[in-house]
């Protein structure tokens, strides 16, 4: 379990792909169904369609039709039918096509995914990785778009992780498969043909529960993820301009956060602007401010600000852009942290 | 199964008589109406892949191949009767009298578009499979519980029959003998899925089985014989005799959406081969030249008016008004929330997008 | 729509009963179903039974089965049918009959239930009501003690509320099948068949989206709501010994939370203690501090106390009372923020 | 319909051969073993109806009347096969093999009792209704998976059939032929609601027809009938041809659980007085005297065994070790999350409950 990054920090070579995200994924599945027989692909459009983002690209044809499942259109179903297979000694991973055709499944991971390793005393567990695409700004149709991270943040037993570069992707799938219990593994769409990044072909893990400071500056404190840190590190970017700095924190797990990555900044900077593109109220966001509440109070020096989508349906794309965070806000409200 | 649940025609492929009963009922004028219908759907369907490849608009769904099965069904409806479609079945609420601007506002993003019609009771387009099924339900038990003698309709494909909504709403609507009509589209495919990996079963209409209802398949490539058995079904429903399940056995001659690539998951040349073959409009055609109420001259000028009513409807969308950020705040609610004010406020103040 | 609190106040006479919760919700959906033609009510098991927990006992012989309508055991089924009956002009009334099993109308909740007025711009809209008891600290079995309301306050387009005494409960059901729009009810099962209130035989309704100051006091504001109400009061009581008073309040709605309640308080007080039953991580919880960090910053005095349940499923009843909210617990917290 | 899915009876309700040929099979040994199970498991409800009775346990639910059922079908099962139960089939656990001590945790709202054996695959009793039957699909997936030949078997109930992930479960174990028996105990009830407003259709049996599998219906208090109709269907699943789905016509004689009243809504009376005729018990011991293999000495040692069994049982359960606090925690995760960590240490600290 290598982690390249300080690999190559250390002067070690390390041969790697250039990837965009979509690729990083695809190798990172192939990397674990090479490595793990118990390992397994279900979902809908998977096999011979390849995902319909080609996440699953070429598998089924070089593991089978055992390996890589193309399912009825049955959320419901095929997550109940991995939860079977993951009591019998498999590692199912699922595909949700997108995120909004999670819901149907929702009662088998509130009540079943989530519960089996408490309710059988650790007697089994569920080691399964339910992935799916997420996030507005692709022009999607309605219920593609929707990002719901809070309500899995909010349901015991599942952990919740998103990348934000292809280099991530890779490292938290494979970590997330590793993991012996259920992890949600968002993927936002808006990233998936973005930059491409490093990607190391050896296995490497990041650690689920950890953030990672992508930018440093001591004025102000920035939270986000997934398809919110390209605007987040131009908005603090463009803030250089008014000679104000700002750490820039990709949280990558969103349950459980990373107590410590929070705590630190907010006690460093004192001012605090979270971003995230789910609704506002009852969003991550809150249970940020409630982390700092519980450990930086006395090193606050301004009220918290969020930028996120608001408390409406995500809109048909005419008018996704303005239900998603932009740069514009995001500046906004560092300054009016800063100058407080 | 299939000598069980055999495969009900009007017409045969070569358009000449199946079955004559309906003669009388399939006057010139009606299959003249639904000639007109599906030609215009079929115009409409080609603009629209024209347009979202000419990026005028955002992914499109076609649905050729499926006309026949659309316009049959949805000219057997009443004037009251309820129509719950899906995304692909915008031949059908236009067929059944959707309103032409917004449907074409939809592909553009606009929630105006989800909207089809102010006149008649057609349902925005439902995106996650299935769930519209127990809302057709609960509309016919509405119409009951009025004392009204409408039905309503559900629009739903092959694929959508795995999910448990299909189940939960077939059978709700057979225990209270909802005056419904399930549609079933089975056009082959949901997205890369051959229905033979959808099911194990040989049918879709066997699955009325399980409810106690009524299964019927009918060719969806054949029009007259859609209409009569939709009809039939309505009929039935609301004699208040309760709900039947129609399997229309048809073809998706293109692409799932414009962003779907088929020829990863099927030899797309042989579907083009075979579309020319079973081609519904042709069929219809067919149907009428033996007739002898084909009218060259008639369908020229029904194809110059349908490409007018096109093209202007096309520039009216290209000018439409630009999008209401408003819009997004204020039908959450009837009276928005402090949390919705807020937020409008914030973003209204800055003259929408950030 | 008479306020019959602040008509006892000016010395009115009222017509009462003593009735305890589910009494009054009992008496509430009667008035309902007399009141309105269009309304009518579908459940499992609410027809002859009259409901697990009677609160329809005896509606089915009075209203007839279309309008008290035994469903299949088909949650997704009949809400989604509920749907289809509110688009077509009736107003149901739904009951899940334990909060723990809403889940498989999840997807029925968050795509149509909350979204057709936006979606069809306000042409049709959702005047339904979902009724569920809810909460641990009954004995049930599994699943059965579920407290979730943070999903659906984070679900735009339904609001929530859950009364903690019968004078609330038939007030605000009655305000909740008035509204044009979907309002989940919830009913602390704890409470059920608990105090007895003089409650109006007349209509009256509680404004949705206000709480309501139960005890006043200067030191620290409790923020509760349902089944915590009691201890609330209880430990508020017991402070009293140690000369700390307490503002505390029933906050009655969750979505949308009542702001003003809450600043108003959080300003006189500066030292706040937040309880509820449910998770904490992701809590509603949270979303109360970060409603006090954006309206009450500079009042405050302390970090925030949260006596919530923990980030684990429900245990079954042998350890339930472990993970609820206790009195102590609360007194601690009260402690904690006093002396900070 | 019912002359479709014929009732299959080994035995008449006199006890006497109705169907001979499974005599063989069906020796004296294997009839007293399906007796004592029968017996054991009738031992048991009795004991936990009168410890809730005595406030001794929380609420229970009796499931006397379908021990045909639970018993005939549990010992169909191979050692290695696997058992997905509800809240009602205790009865089939204990017969399979549960662990009656965990068995007795549970009604006394223990985790430990939710997992009924570590030696056998008996999964925790869902709650959830119908929830578990994907799960059966996905395990008989993984042995097929695994290349073994072992097999999967829910129980579920009439009310089960109307939930989604009845349909969704068996939808996809018929695509992919697992091996797995959907096991319907028909008890005529989902607690208020009669089967004929559960569903139209006039059996459960004939639902396998939506799916193109077997459908199965069985006299659920024939307990020969049923060990040897789901021996059948597990032969089946394990050579490979699939899922099969039975519907054991059963009669649940007391309440939904001891928290349910039944003359609420139903005759109670009637039903005692049916219970007479049509207990499962009376109906074997009927059959062992009539084959001369009943032996009331035998009967007696029984009956004794088990009360001693369950009376020792019951006083482990009672002075079984106080419930661990930490239970709740340590075990969402393999590793607590530091929320959890330090809800833990928060709760522990005090020593337990505030
Ligand atoms: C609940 C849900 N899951 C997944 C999708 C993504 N999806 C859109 S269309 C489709 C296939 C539908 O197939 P079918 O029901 O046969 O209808 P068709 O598209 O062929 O008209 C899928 C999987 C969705 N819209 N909803
Ligand atoms: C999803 C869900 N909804 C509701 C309930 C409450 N409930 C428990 S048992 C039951 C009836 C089940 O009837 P049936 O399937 O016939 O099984 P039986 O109890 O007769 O064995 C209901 C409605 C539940 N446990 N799960
Ligand atoms: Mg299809
Ligand atoms: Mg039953």
């Amino acid at each position: 379990m290598v982690m390249s990054k300080e690999l190559a920090k250390t002067g070690e070579k390390v041969k790697t792909n250039s990837f965009n995200m979509i690729q990083a994924i695809n190798d990172g599945l192939k990397t674990v169904l090479e490595k793990d027989k118990r390992t397994l692909l279900l979902g809908e459009d998977i096999g011979k369609n390849g995902g319909v983002f080609r996440a699953t690209d070429g598998l089924q044809t070089k593991f089978g039709e055992q390996r890589v499942m193309d399912t009825p259109l049955s959320e419901a179903g095929f997550v109940g039918t991995a939860v079977g297979m993951a009591l019998n000694g498999l590692k199912p991973i699922v595909e949700i096509q997108f995120l909004g055709f999670i819901y149907p499944a929702f009662e088998q991971i509130a009540t079943h995914v989530t519960r089996t390793r408490t309710r059988t005393l650790g007697h089994y567990h569920m080691p399964m990785v339910i992935r799916a695409p997420y996030g507005a700004g692709v022009r999607s149709p309605e219920i593609h778009s929707d990002s719901v991270e809070a309500f899995f943040a909010h349901m015991p037993g599942i952990k919740v992780v998103c990348p934000s570069t292809a280099y991530d992707a890779k490292g938290l799938l494979l970590a997330a498969v590793e993991d012996p219990d259920p992890v949600l593994f968002l993927e936002p769409m808006r990233l998936y043909r973005g930059k491409r990044y490093e990607v190391p072909v050896e296995e490497y893990h990041i650690e689920l529960g950890k953030g990672t400071m992508v930018a440093q500056g001591g004025d102000v404190s920035i939270f986000a993820w997934g398809a919110m840190m390209p605007i987040a590190l131009e908005a603090a970017e463009n803030m250089k301009q008014q000679a104000i700095s700002c750490d820039v924190i990709d949280l990558r797990s969103l349950y459980p956060l990373d107590k410590e990555i929070i705590a630190n900044s907010v006690q460093k900077t004192g001012r605090v602007v979270i971003i995230h593109e789910g609704h506002e109220t009852g969003g991550i966001g809150s249970e940020i401010i409630s982390i700092i509440n519980e450990t930086s109070f006395l090193y606050l020096k301004a009220p918290i600000e969020k930028v996120t989508g608001f408390d409406v349906p995500v809109p048909l794309f005419a008018l996704e852009n303005d239900y998603l965070p932009t740069t514009d806000r995001i500046e906004q409200a560092i300054l009016k942290v800063y100058e407080f | 199964m299939k000598e069980k649940y055999p495969l009900f025609q009007v017409m045969g492929k070569d358009g000449k008589w199946q079955d004559q009963t309906y003669e009388k009922e399939l006057n010139e004028a009606k299959v003249k109406s639904l000639y007109y219908h599906m030609l215009r759907i079929r115009t409409y369907d080609q603009k629209g892949v024209a347009l979202q490849r000419q990026g005028r608009i955002g992914t499109y769904v076609p649905f050729a191949g499926q006309e026949a099965a659309q316009v049959g069904s949805a000219l057997a409806l009443g004037e009251e009767d309820w129509m719950f479609p899906t995304y692909r079945d915008h031949g059908a609420s236009l067929a059944f009298g959707a309103d032409l601007d917004m449907m074409l506002l939809h592909w553009n993003g606009r929630i105006e578009g989800c909207l089809p019609s102010r006149k008649k009771h057609i349902m925005p387009a439902s995106i996650p499979i299935a769930t519209h099924l127990p809302h057709a339900t609960g509309a016919a038990m509405a119409e009951t519980y009025k004392g009204s003698k409408n039905a309503t309709i559900a629009y739903f494909g092959d694929g959508a029959t795995s999910e448990g909504d299909f189940h939960e709403g077939l059978n709700i609507a057979s225990v209270f003998k909802a005056p419904v009509v399930f549609f079933n589209q089975n056009n082959g495919y949901a997205i890369s899925l051959p229905v033979e990996k959808q099911m194990n079963s040989e049918t879709i209409a066997q699955k009325a089985e399980a409810y106690g209802i009524p299964g019927i398949r009918v060719d969806g490539m054949d029009v007259l014989a859609v209409y009569i058995a939709v009809q039939q079904a309505l009929d039935k429903a609301k004699r208040g005799e309760g709900p039947t399940l129609i399997e229309a056995v048809t073809m998706r001659f293109g692409a799932h959406t414009t962003a779907d690539d088929p020829s990863k998951y099927r030899n797309q040349d042989e579907i083009n081969q075979k579309r020319e073959v079973v081609d519904p409009l042709i069929r219809i055609e067919k149907h009428m030249k033996g007739r002898h109420i084909w009218d060259s001259a008639w369908q020229s000028s029904l194809s110059e008016e349908i490409g007018e009513e096109l093209d202007n409807a096309i520039s009216r969308m290209e000018n439409y008004q630009k999008p209401v950020v408003s819009d997004m705040f204020d039908y959450v609610f009837e009276k928005p929330t402090w949390t919705i004010a807020k937020q409008r406020q914030q973003i209204i103040s800055r003259g929408g997008r950030g």
